[in-house]
């Protein structure tokens, strides 16, 4: 007995009796053939009281360098963003925490409606029609984008700008073998996708074109002439496909006016925490036409017997339950809790915040951009325009090291490029920008930089300490 | 009226977010980025402040049923108590703050965690490799596919057939779908075990690999589990379990021990996440030895005795991440990887959660769970037959089960006129959440009852009295039923209209 | 039965607690400690599994109605939103796990925040020196009285009148009482102010101290303001100001500089503590010079710029704790202390939460605060002059108010025969909570609104509109209103016979 | 306008025009005079966004050291206990956290069922038939029993052991001036109250005897015979108080076993955080003949006009608004959320839990008071039964720098008696345990505090650092 299970003693001699067998391993030796019936315990060791886990899950919390313990310029798919203090209380709350999918509509119609809210906010962001529930997280999302292509024109390749996160090339490298599509990365050119070579990679059996934006790099991309160009060499019937920030959308055009057929992206950044990399939520939405063909479940609004307002699950004829193998995907998990998170980060934000949140983060980032660069040593990787995250080089340094030591002050100053693109970017530093970091932190972060590279040059001393070596 | 949006609410110029200044030297914004790459016009979002936007959702959720409110058998979902501590731990900033890309040398906490909870399924499971990467469940289906698949390939084989009996769970086949390979049903005995027969004449050397729940959905064991597999290794083939019901099981037997070489883990059933209307979930596999070397990328590497003073997780042990195949050992695990199924580690939140749960109980509470799961399943059976139900509810298949079972309602549809469906409305009424109703899809107008261990016996005999009551009342006015609910926020909805003429925005001006 | 206790639930064995080993080397209990000592029975508390718990608080709370689903405009309360930001600062080990005997070297950060607060609340309130002891409004009521007293004890007087207007909360007379002194009631003029001819006969020179709200109870500011002051002062009295009624003036005018000596503040109002069903509160007071001597001890000192490389808070200066009024200078505040009112210093996490508050709002935000709380009040005055209910229940003095106001619901009762009450309950089916009722006494069958100016003009609107709706629907039928609310977990409660016959506790066998 | 501040521009143009003034400004000065109403704005800084707020108030966190930054042995009235998780989830529900009293038990029955439980509970732990809903806390809870006493018997004089929590003392000594009582301090005798001083400060003018259990030293008072003492000089007129801790109560008799009247006490131990002292809750119970001058708030039992029970604040006529200055006390508010933690905690610890709890205070306790006095230059303060807390001397050693110096390593020895009784115990140290407080942190404290005592005494080395430096 534990205190989470319920049965004692009496209770089990109880229904015992009522179910007629002797004891609880006579019920299961009736059905699990003797060799398979274990009778030494599981080699896991004894279970513990709440307060001795609780203290063993804090030891290990504080093995963790988290975003409260330094100053960090982390990025690269997600953001140390500030999530306000409402959305924790919602979330805790067991009418969201603990129902399952809304089956019953009659009795869910909190969750139907926060989903119906949760589409509506999606698909304003994006300007697309349609939206569903939400998907697991970001490069699955475009994994699912590709497979929607797929299904929409049968077609066998898919075209990927190697702008994209290479998570998510990793992710569409491994879902095409499923597919039976073949995976053609487009080379950048100065950080952006390379415009002549993204044409000539899209041929009439290109069944999707996918870029990210902003990309990898920090770049803001040149939608509108991509998808043209795609749409002009594949035709119609090809899928062109955004991996979006939606937080960038409160100051870049939205993908469904610069020709985005189908957007997605990591729902991180909308008021969900880091949690080392999940959960989180991948948004999806897209053009009409894609409508019935879209995967995970999608909210509809209706009416009820006595003409009351009211929403469902619908068009589940997409679904696994029902279609099982012809289904138009296996996701039947939405990020529920998730998506309530981000529908209720923007409507924190709201109409006015999100464009001044992104354009603050637009002239930090610009701060930073020619703050960094200033330093003796470190040079932009392009020349691309940026809005929260910007991508620097510096040659004959040893970033992995440098990044070691400025953590060391306390500062996390970004991403060494050697971890994901060792061979394009061994020298690179990809630095991004949260309304958490203030023009001090940024400053802080050159001194801390400059000094670095000054080191391992050996032409200079440390980085001085200062009063902002700690997180604040 | 309750059910109006936010989007409906609020006022132009009303708000809950304050920006910080930007603080630093001002700059044309179209030095920053050129003006045809911005937005021209807002999202249309709403305009609330706190007060409103807190007081719309507090609201919208006490529209919700959810299992702090009542019993939620809701079958195939293990709809368990969810322990608070795992919320308070998983917040804790050194969990909930730490960033994915942060250096492993700084990731020592999370790492040990996540070996940690690897170690504990592996012992779960019986199989010695996990990887936690998937997402949910059909994620780790789709990943177990696919290493399938790798495995045949890898071996100069082109397997295109997976055997999937007819009680699966539909993401099954869908998943099949997705990984290139083509669905064959296998058909179901009257025991409601598979058909052995069918299951030889469909086996061959094209067969990749059986998904098969066990015990099944039906809530049964499948006593010739030894047969299945040998069949199916007999043809070359790989097994593949789907874990959705390991609630049944948990240090009990073991997959590993009946046979199968791949199996997916729910986290958010077993191991008690709170499913949150639907989400998150996460779906780790653990896999045999010769499927490993295909596992998904991220491996966790683990040094008992590091050198040197670098960071160590808190038992002294060393961890990092292994991104690349090439830097593994040869036949090591994800040395020949499959790649990746997402971005970063996984669902580590729920990693958090899940081994939290497995730390707290043991290995004798994880036993324990599952024996109450079981005993209150044949129990909550019980106590129907004692109240005379089961004449209109027959057990679908045997006489006993695992942890839930399935009724049939086709005589409560054939003698008193009402459905599954209407059994379910009205048991909202009742103040219960309904079974899982019409699955599985063989039995005719299904039940699906699945009433796991953190439930009380007094809550399994006032759930049975509504269904007797229900019954009764059925027999002097079906109509009743039929109309039901009656108490609920809304009654019924009309779904198909809701299909045929879709409004899944709102319209702004 | 949703009323069943925790009581009655669960059953022998069950348990959510798990107590984790001793680990101590086995001894005697007797030796520890003697049997006679020891308990002999344990106490009948609940038997539960945390599930159990969970569902079960879960439920109850549903049962609740609460500032986050609806309008509570309960006159005198200042039912305002209670930002979230405030339970996650509090919640902060750094404030919620800080024990009140550490080292004030180890607690710099709440003592820098004390001192904050202090210095936040002198300023609003215009009075020099703050005391953040008392535990709740009528705490700092009696702190307050206390004080006077002993101001002048120390001049060697012996006064024995306070003066209370007949408008004032039940808890001054209360609080007078406890203090050993006797209460001076005082008419109110027929503009709803202080009777200044009757102040003029009862002010004497046993005068103690006038305990005034202002505005008061009525939603009237006193226009005589500077009069009464002047009067009180003239016969040696000491001002009291209750502070319940501050969210009118915030930013506005200074109970300082109407001439008030002493000043209670309600955190839990006008700086928006949650409520909590009834408390926690806080009630910190602010005095001018000549009272300061008198205040509760401990003390908090500042060093701005202190010597040697001790602890500071945050903004470098240093804090400490003066405990004892010998260490103090003569005439410093806590120099002559009345002593201590309660344990340790006061409700601290009260203090965070209003700390946070003002530092949020800053002058501007107060200000602003109280505008609106003044606008929404008058406009739902005019709103519901507009909707002609003004007839029925007229403004009891005055043409307009500060944040509040109070209908009479005499003409209601006389004309159409639902009493206040019977509004009330009826309010309870369109969703809202009532407002104060039958408070202040002076007026017939009183309604006390307080429209406070975190609700939208829309709630206040609907909420204008519900009313129209009652007493219109009261003219076709008053029954009604009467035998409302219908729409409650439970109805009209038989509140007579659970005084006559209390039945305060659980039966248990 | 804010974030909490609903009127926009156009709502306050449209409620103006309704209100027939032009300005708030003229709303205002039409009531208030005019050399009253201010335009210069508070001498307040302006107002920060969330993100900015919330790192202050870190900041302000983070220069302070909680139990949870090191091992503490502090309690004198306040202890560091495990709250279990499920009270922050119950305690951050709006339902709970946001009602006000329950003047409309319609919609309030959830918080007058808490109260009757609370109720319920409180009185089982102290064996005693009625229970309010709580007051502020514990000291002052002892002075609403004076008062209680005072309205019960009319007397003067407020007997009260030395033993009672300091703050106890003097809160008394500040209310009696309100009463017009007289505070006579009964002395200690080898750490418990002096059974012959406490017999002759008692006469037949006594309203009330009052003593702490156990005492503010950790000893175990004889109640029995303290109480029979009273009764039989001072007459059944007077009134016995008892302060308890109620996790004592887990394995002391109940106070209504042992000739206490009215049992109060400190509630932060149940369920309730530290919080720098608050808030917390008081408890307040008592025999039957106290029901109707009991201060607080009190929920009944009752049943609606359908016939279904339900619950209501009840004995209304002993309060404020209604009987005004003939009220039983000016108390008002019950600490309703605290006392809602001490409820779950109750229910969550159980029947068999808090006795299990108890004894292993009591344990631990025993083991501490053995370990930490084979110290040389440790001694016991007194010689009496402990469960839950101990007193040390340490004869001609600085304790307030010893603590200090203990502090450096992680750990916090408990109060130095000098801060509280520096004439009576300079050299006292009051060492508390809780069930977090586990037998290697009671080894470590030993070997800090040997080290600290030798260091002190000049005659060895400073404390040895351990694997145990950091909170565990």
């Amino acid at each position: 007995m534990t205190r989470y299970t319920t049965a004692t003693d009496a209770d089990r001699e109880a229904m015992l009796a009522a179910v007629g067998v002797g004891s609880v391993r006579d019920l299961l030796a009736e059905q699990i053939p003797a060799a398979l019936l274990r009778d030494e315990p599981l080699a896991l060791p004894d279970g513990r009281s709440e307060q001795e886990v609780y203290v063993h899950l804090r030891e290990l919390a504080a093995a963790n360098t988290s975003a409260e313990d330094e100053v960090t310029f982390l990025g690269a798919g997600m953001y140390d963003h500030y999530v306000p203090a409402l959305i924790d209380m919602l979330l805790g709350r067991s009418e969201f925490l603990t129902p399952y999918t809304p089956y019953q509509p009659e009795v869910s119609q909190g969750g139907l409606q926060v989903m119906f809210e949760y589409q509506t906010a999606i698909s304003e962001l994006t300007a697309l029609p349609v939206s569903n529930a939400s998907v697991y997280e970001g490069p699955s999302a475009v994994g699912a984008a590709a497979y929607l292509a797929k299904l929409h024109n049968g077609r066998r390749r898919i075209v990927v700008s190697a702008g994209a996160h290479p998570h998510t090339l990793q992710t569409l490298e491994t879902l095409a073998i499923g597919y039976g599509s073949e995976v053609v990365v487009v080379p950048l050119k100065d950080g952006a996708t390379d415009p002549q070579a993204w044409a000539a990679a899209i041929d009439e059996d290109t069944s999707t074109a996918i870029l990210q934006q902003p990309n990898f790099l920090g770049a803001v991309e040149d939608v509108a002439a991509l998808t043209a160009a795609a749409k002009d060499v594949g035709g119609e019937k090809l899928v062109t496909v955004g991996a979006y920030d939606p937080i960038t959308l409160g100051i870049l055009a939205p993908p469904g006016e610069v020709g985005i057929d189908v957007a997605v992206g990591e729902g991180q950044t909308l008021g969900n925490r880091l949690d080392f990399g999940g959960p989180s939520f991948g948004f999806f939405a897209a053009r009409e036409a894609f409508l019935r063909r879209m995967p995970g479940r999608i909210a509809g609004e209706t009416t009820d017997v006595d003409g009351r307002r009211g929403f469902v699950l619908t068009l589940q004829t997409r679904e696994q339950h029902i279609r099982r193998e012809k289904a138009t995907s296996n996701i039947c998990t939405s990020q529920a809790l998730n998506a309530l998170a981000g529908v209720v980060y923007l409507g924190w934000l709201g109409r006015e915040g999100l464009p001044e949140l992104a354009e603050l983060l637009a002239r930090r980032t610009h701060y930073a951009r020619t703050t960094l660069t200033a330093i003796d040593g470190v040079e932009l990787l392009h020349g691309q325009p940026v809005v929260r995250e910007l991508a620097l080089r510096l040659p004959g340094i040893d970033v992995p090291a440098l990044v070691a030591h400025v953590q060391e002050h306390g500062y996390h100053p970004g991403l060494a490029l050697a971890r994901t693109h060792p061979d394009a970017y061994p020298d690179g530093l990809l630095v991004a920008i949260t309304e958490q970091r203030t023009k001090d932190q940024i400053d802080r972060l050159a001194e801390l930089l400059a000094a670095g590279v000054a080191a391992q040059r050996g032409s200079g001393s440390g980085p001085t300490t200062g009063q902002n070596g700690v997180a604040a | 009226d309750h059910a109006t949006t936010i989007f409906e609410k609020g006022a132009a110029g009303r708000r809950s977010f304050v920006a910080p200044d930007a603080g630093v030297p001002e700059a044309d914004l179209d030095e920053i980025l050129p003006a045809r790459l911005r937005r021209s016009a807002p999202a249309r979002l709403p305009q609330v402040t706190e007060g409103e936007l807190v007081r719309h959702y507090v609201r919208l959720s006490r529209r919700n049923f959810d299992l702090d409110t009542g019993f939620y058998p809701l079958g195939s979902c293990t709809m368990k108590h969810n322990p608070r501590l795992h919320e308070r731990v998983t917040a804790l900033p050194g969990h909930a703050r730490l960033h994915p890309f942060q250096d492993p040398a700084h990731a020592q906490g999370a790492l040990e965690l996540m070996w940690g909870l690897e170690r504990q399924l592996a012992e779960v499971s019986g199989l010695p490799h996990v990887c936690l990467q998937p997402s949910a469940g059909s994620h780790g289906e789709l990943a177990g596919v696919l290493l399938a698949r790798a495995y045949h390939e890898a071996r100069g084989e082109t397997r295109t057939k997976v055997l999937t009996p007819d009680t699966a769970h539909g993401t099954n086949p869908a998943t099949v779908t997705m990984a290139g390979l083509e669905v064959v049903k296998v058909a179901t005995n009257p025991d409601g075990g598979v058909d052995l027969d069918d299951l030889r004449a469909k086996a061959d050397d094209d067969t990749a690999l059986l998904m098969l729940t066990n015990p099944n959905t039906l809530g049964i064991f499948d006593p010739n589990i030894e047969e299945i597999s040998s069949i199916v290794h007999g043809v070359g083939g790989v097994l593949y379990y789907d874990g959705a019901n390991l609630n049944a099981i948990m240090g009990i037997t073991r997959p590993g021990d009946m046979g199968f070489d791949i199996v997916h883990f729910n986290l958010h059933k077993s191991f008690t996440q709170p499913h949150g209307g639907g989400g998150p979930g996460s779906g780790p596999i653990a896999v045999s030895d010769r499927i490993s070397p295909y596992l998904p990328l991220p491996v966790i590497r683990r040094e008992e005795a590091p050198a040197g003073d670098g960071p160590t997780g808190p038992s002294g042990a060393r961890f990092s991440l292994v991104e690349d195949a090439a830097a593994l050992p040869e036949g090591a695990p994800g040395s020949q990887s499959i790649g990746k199924l997402r971005g970063f580690q996984g669902n580590y939140g729920c990693f958090v959660r899940s081994y939290t749960y497995i730390t707290s109980l043991g290995a004798a509470g994880l036993r324990d769970a599952s024996e109450v799961a079981v005993l209150n399943a044949n129990y909550l059976l019980a106590k129907l037959e004692e109240l005379g139900v089961r004449e209109y509810l027959p057990l679908a298949f045997g006489t006993r089960c695992m942890h839930e079972f399935v009724l049939s309602g086709g005589p409560l549809k054939r003698d008193l006129g009402i459905r599954t469906l209407d059994l379910a409305k009205r048991l909202l009424d009742h103040g219960f959440h309904p079974p899982t109703v019409y699955f599985p899809l063989l039995v005719d107008e299904a039940l699906l009852i699945e009433p796991v261990e953190t439930e009380a016996k007094e809550t399994l005999d006032a759930f049975a009295l509504a269904i007797a009551e229900i019954v009764r009342e059925a027999q002097d006015d079906p109509s009743l039923a039929q109309n039901a609910p009656y108490s609920t926020p809304v009654r019924r909805l009309d779904e198909a209209g809701a299909a045929k003429r879709p409004r899944i925005r709102q319209p702004l001006d």
